[in-house]
């Protein structure tokens, strides 16, 4: 049974994975490239963690899986959010697909 | 950087600092050890001043004091291999503390003594070399 | 075990960590602490030469000793030629780092200064008597990453881009190194040099054991800045302080470069004849081309940094000669002579050519110049350097009665006896291009112009660089005797014994 | 205070890592913990007097479903959004206004914008934050603050502010 | 830059080399913090340069050279133990009674502190010697 | 074997102590420095004449031996510092002994004068090694020895300036060079005969290895002495040092000790085949012809005196070329009378420089009244040295062209070839001759210059060496047959059948042809000068003049197509080995120079093409 | 439950290669940056895959490490871009 | 064999890197890409099949073992590249102040 869960998060986690990294390649710019890749692969990865919980149990193991889940998710997240912060200072220009820049009036 | 990264930073580098220390102290027991651990407390305090920048630390001072502790650090680690020499025998480098169990936290004999000091040296000196370089860019800023 | 064997390593150790913790609270603390440090080295290096050189003896650190005959931990091994680098290291150090007293005044933090000398020290202590092939890479990498580091010293343009330079080839060198080490892993998995002769065979497999050593002799032979490798050398040497330039050229290439070339290519691998070609190739080659880039010089240390290419050359050449003569399993007596010949130069280049650096650094130290053609008529003003410099003149010339001529026509004659008359032949020709090279330095430096630099009111350089000259140049002079069979026997012969017999050095490490 | 604070949260984590309960685990841990504390704690934010008020671990546990819900939800948007043929997106950044005031109640505001696929805070300036959005599905101020910020902003106002 | 770095964490991962791994993560990020502190003043731009003639010439050589080396390294290791054939010389006495000799559950830190502590004493002076040149270099002034 | 000991140790050690003494006490040092001399002469006649038997330093040391930590010091050092003392050894030392001491005379005032730093050291020590080059039988001692003398002989130029530091360097690179070259020849002789006693050496040379030892060491001697083609040093040297150092060492001991292994070369460690033979001749013939040539065109008195003394080691090569004891004892007896007067000449330039400060010929005119002791020695020693009967100089000569007309006799091409050999020697003869009319001309004779009146003559301690060396010519050269080569040179040479002295009419008619043409060139050259001035006869006055008309020498030799085209090329250095090797070298050393361009990449590159290619040598 | 377990660590691996196609390709270098930083994550993934593999939890250790480093790194990376010194 | 030779393709590479580079900081990633090809080649020669990553679980000890001791050397060999590397950037950022460039061509200032 807990091989079966475990299993089946590890699937979903690799399955987001994989739209994740589908975002990463075929998304037009970089900022929509970060949207997409960092959350579906953090997600993925909580999942696969999760698993790792189920497989081990309450020991040693599945507490440093429970342990890391926040970490990765926080630590994920502020890296997302610095790294488009830097993109958008550093100058990259988004996709011309771009509807809407409040951003814009903001660094100037 | 912005609050949020600032927040969270603070948040964490704790957490990271600690969790350092554990891969130094479980050294003979896991992977890692004074090496990997000494390296992520640095990147603990590396991640403060990344946040922060320098306004919050005083960046020369610490490096002063980097420096010193990672001085001591290998003068102890020296001292260590040398107490084989002087403690028994005439052996350098001998492992002469009793070793317990293997696997327990307490075992190995003066092999978590080395992973702390070298641990401490490591940490020491990963910052105060990312310090020298920001300091330097600081002093010729001015 | 000899405990004093691993204490050649862990004082100077200490001795920088020292330095650098007591450094901050007490003024000028590592400027008198680090000369007495290596002093102490000195001694202990110069008793062991008087006791070790016929009785050498291993060290098994951790108490690691050999089970059935496979080594297990790390083993320090003391003989004959690790004695001879001993002392050389040492004494140079001791010598370099009291001038630094005096010349060092004129940099900023001179306790990093002290801390980075030590620590090179501890460093080549380590290398020379390190018998595990990895450990002898750690302590390579110390002392030429205190290398890199006292090149840049003064931290201006051309000191910055020599030390660079030096870091890039090094570096490339130690990856050279590194994967020729893990070949040899590969095969032999151990790393002890003597259990690697026993278990390294050449015969069945050519093209690995070539590959290996190729890749073993261009590593080290960059760290020796053997030409074509020789690149950073003129640049590094001359950037440096000029005490540093004195230990680098007078000790470090011979520890981290000569010293292991030699060291492995007797003790780790067997010799065959056209690896030992090569190798005599190589040392003819920097003879030749290092002299001539060395007589076009104007700036004194780029020149006297050239001409440490080309001596080492000869001391690569005469032991490449003594390696032919062994694999072809003839005339052992010759290569013996000429083996010892090429240690001789060893040593006395060191004296001889540190002095010559230690006497750069006094005229660059009062002039604040390097080049020739901004100085003269410095004999007058300044007696001691000039006269310390013209004893180290002749005798890297080769001119009696200095050591640097007796240690030349060893090499000639080992090389006429040997059937080599066109290597002896170069070593003439070199010897006169040295010569000529010399009587420039001294032309323009100490002749030339007398009046004009007295006027100026230039000085004598203060006490501790005159004292470390002189001691210097009584060292060449001392060297001498060297040459004479009796002291020969003690010192060098061990050297030389244990080099050309294999089996005395694994019986020394491994035992049985 | 906060020494203590932090002593206890490191001393937590430190045993949820090693798990185990024995006494040089402990001895170490504390030893850990303190030296953490000692480095750490003047870094640490105010008002740590929050982690003793119960109600407010309550409407974490609230926020934290509401908050993996949206997440999956958001998630399985964007998959569709990148796996379909012509990639229906509409990327731009819109401003928008937040009633949180602490500091650490806009740091997890902010953090959960960006956990949630679809969005991404750029930055915080003020009381703006500036929001990267993969599919603008609203021009409307008001509207886009709604939808974006509109699941977390009041649970998070209850157990952080 | 550093992608090697982590790709290598990857590998020795699989080679089940944890310590390996755990290492080379920290020193390459360190590594990666270093470079960026360096590269962060110069120009943020990428310019590609086109290679003069000088270019051309060492970048046939370098294809010269790398290709011989990679021809004789096929030749050298061909006779050498295959893939993954972990036979033992010096480290069998590491496997088999080193957790009694050292009483440490991780034989790699038995290794490193215990059998070859020296090496390890050597490597940490190294960083400390490191330490010390990036000061020393680092300083504004060199000379008074 | 004492004495031996001490006639080499004493003065080194002197020396060696004098240098430790400041510059401040120069009395302190010239009186230590003449007590030594003092010594060392007395040691050289007691030596000569008591027929020392030879002996090993090791002997001296028994009993003694030095221990340093376990080992012994002098345990085998018999094995290499053996002494060994015969004829010519002492002959040599006879020489070098009293000719030190006049000079160590000479220099008590010439040296305050002059302010030649640690001189009296380099002094004693000079003289103390060449005591031990002479005496020591194993050549590695002898090199040893030999090689420091280099090294004294640079210390002995002031170098204060760009010229002299030029010629200082130039001296010590030619010197160390050959020294360096007989080091392959020492070892060759190792590899033949597994010995290195000069005593125990004999070789044909008969194939390339031993004549390619001879050839070496034949360099080194050739070098010392100063001869074609390795004499260059010579003259810059004697142009820039102080005539007490020129005095000592290019005109004397040098001569001394690279005739002395010149002879032993071909009179004892080898046996000169026919066309080593021929090459010696050829050398010693060069030698005289183009360093009198040379001569005939300085202004400088001290570099003409230097050329000189290269000229005259011709004679010398020529004389031991001929391999019978008649040559041998000329070249020797040559060497001898070369000593002397070349000596005397410094040491007379040595005193107009010091009363005059000038060193140009044409600076200087009329001083044979202010100065007459000066200027009877000087006419002295250039007669001899040109070969003018009575003085030494003609005795020696002639036995040279005596020795040359048997050599006639031999069946091989070189022989041959005697007529050619001999009219070498006596258009050098000639040529000197003419040479020095015009130094003793220019200087003593001609119009008395204005500043020359304030002249005197120079101190009593000055003009006696030169006066003792004047009789010696003269009494050398009246009997050199009956007392002199039996006694002095022929227990070296071997014995001989002296011919009648004044009998041999070929000689003599080639001696009074030679004196005859020089004259003639002489007058050749500057004829028009000598009518309108008239200031052979002395004393008158000319106030349009100029003074002593040396210019036209140069004017009229130069005037000669092939010669102006010779000396245009001398004076652009081409003849001179130093220049050619160093303009050589230099382009090399430019050519490597170049390649690093400090670009490191290229620095890579080589480091793995090394590599690379030393795979490739290795394993294809 | 091995077999599956193999199937997605390589699928995982295979993912990272995708990162290092986008760290290659860029086209700019916050393209490159990105890529790092997904990477980063992914390979905690793979960790933890092994972790279940190996039955060993120690590599869970050298995940957090990652996480850890790779965060610290990300913010390097982040700060380089928006062209700020590491101090300010 | 395959995995040796990739291994030291990735060292041929940094080697190719090192001597085509112009720019400094190239230069120097191209130096550690060496350096990691050495690491490499040392935890493969290590590689048993079927081994254990050397942590000994005393309850449950495995048959076979990957070899520790490559594994402590390439430890030692990160640190020390660790240490090169950052001498190597320090000296960089200076040369780059004092030249105002990365173009390995235009420090020249030390030749002949
Ligand atoms: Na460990
Ligand atoms: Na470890």
């Amino acid at each position: 049974m807990n091989e079966m869960i475990t299993i089946i998060f590890i699937c979903i986690g690799v399955l987001f994975n994989i739209f994740g990294c589908i975002g990463l390649i075929r998304l037009p710019d970089v900022y929509n490239r970060l949207q997409a890749a960092t959350k579906c692969v953090t997600l993925g990865c909580c999942s696969i963690l999760t698993g790792v919980l189920f497989h081990f149990g309450i020991s040693g193991a599945g507490i440093k899986a429970i342990v890391a889940i926040p970490i990765l998710f926080f630590t994920a997240t502020v890296a997302a959010h610095a790294l488009i912060r830097g993109t958008y200072r550093f100058g990259t220009p988004p996709d011309k697909r771009t509807v809407k820049d409040d951003y814009k009036e903001a660094v100037k | 950087m912005t609050m949020i990264v600032k927040k969270t930073t603070q948040l964490i580098a704790g957490l990271i600092f600690l969790y350092g220390i554990y891969v130094i102290i479980h050294g003979h027991l896991t992977p890692g050890g004074g090496f990997a651990g000494g390296v992520i407390i640095a990147g603990s305090f590396i991640l403060l001043i990344l946040a922060f920048g320098s306004d919050f630390l005083r960046l020369t001072r610490e490096e002063a004091g980097s420096t010193l502790y990672e001085n001591l650090a290998i003068l102890i680690v020296v001292f260590l291999a040398v107490s084989g020499l002087l403690a028994t025998g005439k052996i350098f480098f001998l492992n002469w503390i009793p070793k317990g169990t293997p696997g327990e936290l307490v075992s190995a004999g003066i092999l978590p003594l080395y992973n702390i000091f070298v641990g401490i040296e490591v940490a020491a000196s990963v910052l105060t070399i990312f310090l020298a370089l920001v300091i330097f860019k600081e002093e010729l800023a001015e | 075990m000899n405990p004093l064997i691993p204490l050649f390593v862990a004082i100077p150790l200490s001795g920088a960590f020292i330095d650098m913790i007591l450094g901050r609270f007490i003024k000028g603390f590592s400027r008198y602490f680090t000369p007495v440090i290596i002093l102490a080295l000195a001694s202990m290096s110069i008793y062991s030469a008087a006791t070790a050189g016929t009785n050498p003896s291993v060290y098994y650190v951790g108490g690691w000793e050999p089970v059935k005959g496979i080594p297990v931990g790390i083993c320090m091994v003391m003989d004959g030629f690790s004695v001879l680098m001993l002392c050389i290291i040492n004494i140079v150090g001791f010598l370099s780092a009291f001038y630094s007293i005096s010349y060092i005044k004129r940099f900023t933090s001179d306790n990093f200064y002290y801390a980075l000398f030590c620590l090179m020290t501890a460093g080549m202590n380590g290398v020379v008597l390190s018998g595990d092939l990895f450990n002898i890479f750690v302590f390579l990498e110390i002392s030429v990453i205190s290398a890199y580091a006292l090149v840049a010293f003064g931290v201006e343009k051309n000191e910055l881009e020599a030390s660079f330079k030096y870091q890039v080839l090094g570096s490339l060198a130690s990856f050279f190194i590194l994967a020729g080490i893990a070949l040899i892993y590969w095969k032999t998995k151990t790393l002890n040099i003597a259990d690697i002769r026993e278990t390294l065979k050449p015969g069945y497999d050519r093209p690995f054991y070539i590959f290996v050593e190729l890749l073993i002799l261009s590593g080290f032979g960059i760290k020796a800045a053997i030409i074509p490798f020789h690149a950073w050398l003129p640049d590094a040497h001359s950037s440096a302080p000029s005490p540093i330039s004195a230990m680098l050229s007078g000790v470090l290439i011979k520890a981290a470069g000569i010293y292991l070339i030699i060291r492995l290519f007797f003790n780790l691998f067997e010799i065959n004849e056209s690896v030992a070609v090569l190798i005599t190739t190589l040392g003819a080659l920097s003879m030749v081309i290092g002299v001539f880039l060395a007589i076009g010089q104007w700036d004194i240390k780029r020149l006297l940094a050239y001409h440490s290419i080309s001596q080492m050359g000869y001391v690569v050449l005469s032991v490449g000669m003594g390696m032919i003569l062994i694999s072809r399993g003839v005339r052992h007596e010759i290569a013996m002579l000429a083996i010892a010949g090429g240690l001789y130069h060893l040593v006395n280049h060191a004296a001889f050519k540190g002095l010559l650096f230690l006497n750069a650094g006094a005229i660059e130290y009062t002039l604040g110049t390097r080049d020739l053609k901004e100085m003269g008529g410095l004999g007058k003003s300044m007696p001691a350097t000039s006269a310390t410099s013209f004893i180290a003149s002749m005798s890297i010339s080769g001119i009696p009665p200095f050591n640097g001529f007796f240690s030349k026509i060893i090499i000639i004659i080992a090389a006429v006896m040997a059937r080599f008359y066109f290597l002896a032949f170069l070593a003439i020709l070199v010897s006169i291009i040295t010569l000529a090279s010399f009587l420039k330095f001294q032309r323009y430096a100490f002749y030339n112009r007398e009046d004009a630099k007295v006027e100026k009111g230039i000085k004598e350089v203060p006490f501790p660089m005159v004292f470390s000259m002189v001691i210097m140049s009584l060292l060449c002079i001392i060297l001498s005797l060297l040459a004479f069979p009796g002291i020969r026997d003690a010192i060098l012969t061990p050297a030389t014994d244990i080099l050309t017999d294999p089996a005395k050095y694994k019986d020394l490490v491994i035992g049985i | 205070m906060k020494y203590i604070a932090v002593f206890i949260l490191s001393m937590v984590f430190w045993l949820l890592l090693t798990f185990s309960l024995t006494v040089p685990n402990l001895i170490t841990g504390s030893v850990a913990s303190a030296l953490c504390s000692a480095f750490f704690a003047r870094h640490y934010f105010s008002g740590v007097y929050k982690f003793i008020q119960p109600a407010r671990y309550f409407w974490f546990m609230v926020y934290l479903a509401v908050f993996i819900v949206e997440c999956i939800k958001a998630n399985l948007d964007v998959a569709y959004r990148v796996l379909h043929p012509s990639m229906p997106i509409k990327p731009g950044i819109v401003k928008l206004k937040t009633t949180l005031k602490s500091d650490f109640a806009r740091t997890l505001l902010a953090n959960s914008i960006t956990m949630t696929p679809g969005t991404i805070t750029v930055d915080i300036i003020d009381d703006y934050f500036y929001i990267h959005w993969i599919y603008v599905r609203s021009e409307d101020p008001e509207e886009y603050t709604r939808m974006i910020t509109g699941a977390f902003e009041k649970y998070i106002k209850r157990f952080a502010e | 830059c550093g992608i090697v770095g982590y790709g290598l964490v990857i590998c020795f991962l699989l080679l089940k080399a944890p310590d390996l791994a755990i290492v080379q993560i920290v020193v390459e990020t360190i590594t990666l913090i270093i470079m960026v502190a360096v590269v962060l003043d110069s120009s943020r731009e990428e310019h590609f340069v086109k290679p003069d003639g000088k270019g051309y010439m060492s970048m046939a050589a370098a294809v010269v050279m790398t290709a011989v080396l990679l021809y004789f390294f096929i030749l050298a290791v061909g006779m050498l133990d295959p893939f993954g054939s972990g036979s033992l010389r010096m480290a069998s006495q590491y496997i088999n009674g080193a957790v009694e000799l050292t009483g440490s559950v991780n034989l790699v830190t038995g290794v490193v502190f215990d059998f070859r502590g020296y090496d390890t004493l050597g490597e940490a002076t190294i960083l400390v010697t490191a330490v010390l040149g990036v000061i020393t270099i680092l300083r504004l002034k060199g000379r008074k | 074997m004492k004495e031996i000991a001490t006639i080499i140790l004493l003065p080194v050690a002197a020396g060696l102590l004098l240098l430790i003494i400041p510059e401040k006490f120069r009395i302190v040092k010239s009186v230590v420095a003449l007590a030594i001399s003092l010594i060392t002469a007395y040691l050289s006649v007691v030596i000569f004449f008591d027929r020392l038997e030879p002996g090993t330093l090791g002997e001296l040391s028994k009993g003694s031996a030095l221990n340093f930590l376990g080992i012994s010091l002098a345990a085998d050092a018999g094995r290499y510092a053996i002494l060994h003392s015969d004829h010519l050894s002492r002959l040599i030392i006879l020489l070098s002994g009293t000719i030190s001491l006049l000079i160590i005379i000479y220099s008590f005032i010439y040296v305050r004068e002059m302010r030649t730093r640690n001189f009296y050291s380099w002094f004693l020590i000079t003289t103390g090694c060449s005591a031990g080059a002479v005496f020591s039988d194993n050549l590695l001692l002898f090199i040893i020895f030999w090689g420091i003398l280099g090294m004294t002989l640079y210390k002995l130029i002031p170098g204060n300036d760009e010229d002299s530091s030029a010629a200082a360097k130039k001296t010590l690179i030619l010197i160390g060079a050959s020294d360096s070259i007989m080091l392959a020849g020492i070892a060759i002789i190792w590899k033949i005969t597994g010995s290195l006693n000069i005593s125990e050496i004999s070789l044909a040379t008969d194939n390339p290895l031993t004549v390619t030892a001879f050839a070496a060491l034949a360099i080194g001697s050739f070098t010392k002495a100063g001869a074609f083609p390795f004499h260059t040093w010579v003259p810059d040297y004697t142009q820039c040092a102080p005539a007490s150092s020129s005095a000592l060492l290019p005109a004397s001991l040098d001569k001394l000790l690279g005739i002395y292994f010149l002879a032993r070369l071909t009179s004892g460690m080898f046996i000169p085949g026919r066309w080593i033979t021929f090459i010696l001749l050829l050398a010693g013939a060069i030698t005289i012809i183009t360093a009198v040539m040379m001569a005939l065109l300085q202004h400088n008195y001290k570099r003409l005196l230097g050329f000189h003394a290269v000229s005259q080691v011709g004679y010398m090569i020529l004389g031991f070329a001929l391999g019978s004891p008649l040559g041998l004892a000329a070249g020797l007896f040559h060497m001898a009378n070369n000593a002397i007067y070349k000596t005397g000449l410094f040491l007379s330039a040595g005193s107009v420089e010091m009363r005059t400060g000038k060193n140009n010929i044409d600076d200087l005119g009329g001083l044979s009244r202010s100065m007459p002791i000066t200027f009877i020695c000087s006419l002295i020693f250039a007669m001899s040295i040109s070969g003018v009967p009575p003085f030494n100089g003609f005795a020696s000569k002639w036995m040279i062209y005596q020795g040359i007309i048997d050599f006639g006799t031999g069946p091989y091409f070189t022989n041959k070839l005697w007529i050619f050999w001999l009219g070498i020697a006596v258009l050098g003869s000639a040529l000197t001759l003419a040479s020095f009319i015009k130094f003793a001309g220019g200087i003593f004779l001609g119009r008395v210059r204005s500043e020359a009146e304030k002249i005197t003559e120079v101190p009593l301690l000055m003009w006696v060496p030169a006066v003792i060396l004047a009789l010696a010519c003269m009494l050398t050269g009246v009997f050199a047959t009956g007392y002199v080569v039996p006694v002095f040179f022929m227990p070296a040479s071997g014995t001989f059948h002296l011919p009648g002295f004044w009998n041999s009419s070929l000689v003599s008619l080639l001696v009074l042809v030679s004196i005859l043409l020089g004259a003639l060139i002489y007058l050749l050259t500057g004829i028009r000068r000598f009518r309108t001035e008239d200031s052979f006869t002395g004393g008158e006055k000319n106030q349009d003049e100029t003074g002593y008309p040396a210019p036209e020498f140069y004017k009229t030799i130069s005037e000669f197509r092939f010669f102006s085209w010779m000396y245009r090329k001398a004076e652009n250095r081409l003849f001179d080995i130093y220049d050619l090797s160093k303009q050589s070298v230099l382009n090399i050393s430019h050519m490597f120079s170049s390649a690093h361009t400090g670009v490191l990449p290229g620095y890579v590159i080589w480091a793995c093409a090394g590599l690379t290619i030393m795979l490739l040598i290795m394993m294809i | 439950m091995s077999d599956w377990l193999s199937i997605l660590l390589y699928i995982q691996i295979g993912l990272s290669a995708v990162c290092l196609y986008r760290i290659i390709a860029g086209p700019t270098i916050p393209d490159r940056m990105v890529g790092i930083d997904i990477f980063g994550i992914l390979v905690v993934g793979i960790c933890a895959i092994i972790a279940i593999q190996t039955e060993r939890s120690f590599i869970l250790d050298i995940g957090i490490a990652w996480i850890i480093l790779s965060f610290i790194g990300t913010l390097t990376l982040a700060k380089y871009l928006s062209g700020k010194k590491l101090n300010e | 064999m395959t995995a040796y030779i990739l291994c030291f393709i990735l060292f041929l590479v940094g080697l190719y890197g090192v001597i085509t580079r112009r720019n400094l900081v190239k230069i120097a990633i191209s130096l550690s890409v060496m350096e990691l090809s050495t690491f490499l080649l040392f935890a493969l020669i290590g590689y048993a099949d079927g081994g254990v990553a050397p942590i000994v679980d005393p309850s449950n000890p495995a048959k076979v073992y990957v070899d520790p001791m490559p594994q402590a050397l390439v430890l030692t060999a990160i640190v020390i590249g660790l240490a090169t590397t950052a001498m190597l950037m320090a000296t960089i950022i200076r040369l780059y102040r004092k030249y105002g460039t990365f173009d390995i061509r235009e420090i020249k200032n030390l030749k002949g």
